[in-house]
């Protein structure tokens, strides 16, 4: 179904903004055009804002995790935005808050990315 | 309670093409909209299809097409019950598949959370598998209508 | 045209009550969401579904709710087919049922357009039905992709 | 599904609101409650706003139809407003705007109404 990836490279991280539906029919969309970033553009930090997406499942948790190892291992870090309740109780669940951050928004996001370098 | 329980039930079959993972929620989420679930009730029934109509087309028929899910969905009151079969792989060691975080698929980016997320969203999950036969998984939950905590609050 | 056409399926069967119209129409919807039809399409093919349905539920089983709606639709390429079928009292003459305005029970207010409706909305319809033996309504439609308007625009 | 109806007596006609969906399983609902407000509450024109109305199929018609004729015998007419395109395609297949009037907004049919009398 409808689902549709918007890139920014900010000037400290690259922003990836996902609207619709994440499963994993829709995954490997998102895997490839994000590796892409990070490896050929050499994005560091990712901002990843969830605001318009409406779906999310297990397949969604898979790809974050992934991109976050591949930054990580460049020490980069990741923080996650405007994450509707039922998406942080998934998130919770796996565990995935104790290595990736929250933030309310996009702009608290960038800025808390700032305070950190 | 009333001496006469609303019934009602449904069948759904698809070929096991990724296409059919958002299919399999909307309808089944389309179905359970009958009893007037919340908005995170609703949420929580889409997740749980997804996860297992997904497995089912990962893990069972390992990415063939041409294999069959099968979705059963019933209403009795207010409890919904929902079953997902496959006739593929099967799973060896179900303890196992049920851990967070373990998946046979890592290749894949799977995080392995499929289960947990079922057990954590629904009131019963069993899951009936044999190796060479397919999966069966059952579940049940029971939905707090809108319209009900509209009387009584 | 690639070599390679697009093939789906899905069948979906549910007892005959009439809280089923509305879950058989988005199911159907869900399902030809695939092909990212424009939204008139998608509103034809929900009313056809509904129409058909609804006849099966009324006419087919006279509101009994123990008969069964059994619904399959297909995807190749670009044409989508929408089978509903029941195995209720049948049509004796199938002319008259397609006249527009025409109903057999004017007592319950039906407006006699049902098959008006989806031959219209359709690009092929068939009936095929037997008095005691039950009705299959076979319909087909080509779906011009908003995709591909977009491509070509 | 989500059917409701909206009733407001106004001064020359009966305004009918339809948000959600109407098929055979909200038909009845309908009928219902309009035969009731044109019967003991003796309305004769009848204002029928399809603004939020998102779906219908041809048992709507068959309501709209069945208190078209209700009103008729007692000299009421009935004006349809804010019909969406492929609804408007179902009322001329089924030659309903022969009888009843169509009409851009509520307002309008009001105003229509008035002129008449
Ligand atoms: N339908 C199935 N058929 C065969 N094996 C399955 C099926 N569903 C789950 N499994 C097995 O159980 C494991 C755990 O599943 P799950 O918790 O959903 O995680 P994931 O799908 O991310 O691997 C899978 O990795 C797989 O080995
Ligand atoms: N599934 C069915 N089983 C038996 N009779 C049917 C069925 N569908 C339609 N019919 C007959 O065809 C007639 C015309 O159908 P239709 O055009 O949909 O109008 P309506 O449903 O308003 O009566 C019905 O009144 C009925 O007699």
């Amino acid at each position: 179904m409808a689902f549709q990836i918007e890139l920014e490279q900010h000037r400290k991280a690259l922003i990836v903004r996902l609207k619709g539906e994440l499963d994993h029919h829709t995954a490997d969309l998102l895997k490839a055009r994000m590796e892409d970033a990070i490896e050929r553009e050499g994005a560091l930090n990712v901002v990843l804002s969830l605001r318009e997406l409406s779906f999310m499942d297990s397949s969604g948790l898979g790809v974050i995790l992934g991109r976050y190892r591949q930054i990580a291992a460049k020490g980069g870090r990741m923080v996650v935005c405007d994450v509707a309740p039922h998406l942080v109780r998934l998130f919770e669940m796996s565990g995935l808050f104790k290595i990736v951050t929250m933030a309310p928004s996009e702009q608290a996001a960038l800025a808390g990315l700032e305070v950190a370098l | 309670m009333s001496a006469s329980v609303f019934r009602n039930a449904m069948t759904l079959q698809f070929p096991s093409l990724s296409e059919n993972e958002s299919f399999a929620r909307v309808a089944v989420a389309a179905f359970v909209s009958q009893l007037d679930p919340t908005l995170d009730e609703l949420m929580d029934i889409k997740t749980v299809v997804s996860e297992a109509v997904t497995n089912a087309i990962i893990h069972g028929y390992e990415g063939r097409p041409d294999g069959i899910v099968t979705v059963r969905a019933t209403i009795e009151g207010e409890t919904v019950r929902i079953e997902v079969e496959d006739q593929g792989k099967g799973i060896e060691d179900i303890e196992q598949a049920r851990q967070p975080l373990y998946t046979s698929k890592p290749e894949l980016e799977r995080s392995g959370m499929g289960f947990t997320i079922i057990e954590n969203f629904m009131d019963e999950t069993e899951i009936v598998s044999a190796p060479g036969k397919g999966t069966l998984i059952r579940m049940a939950k029971r939905i707090e209508s809108r319209r009900k905590q509209a009387l009584f609050n």
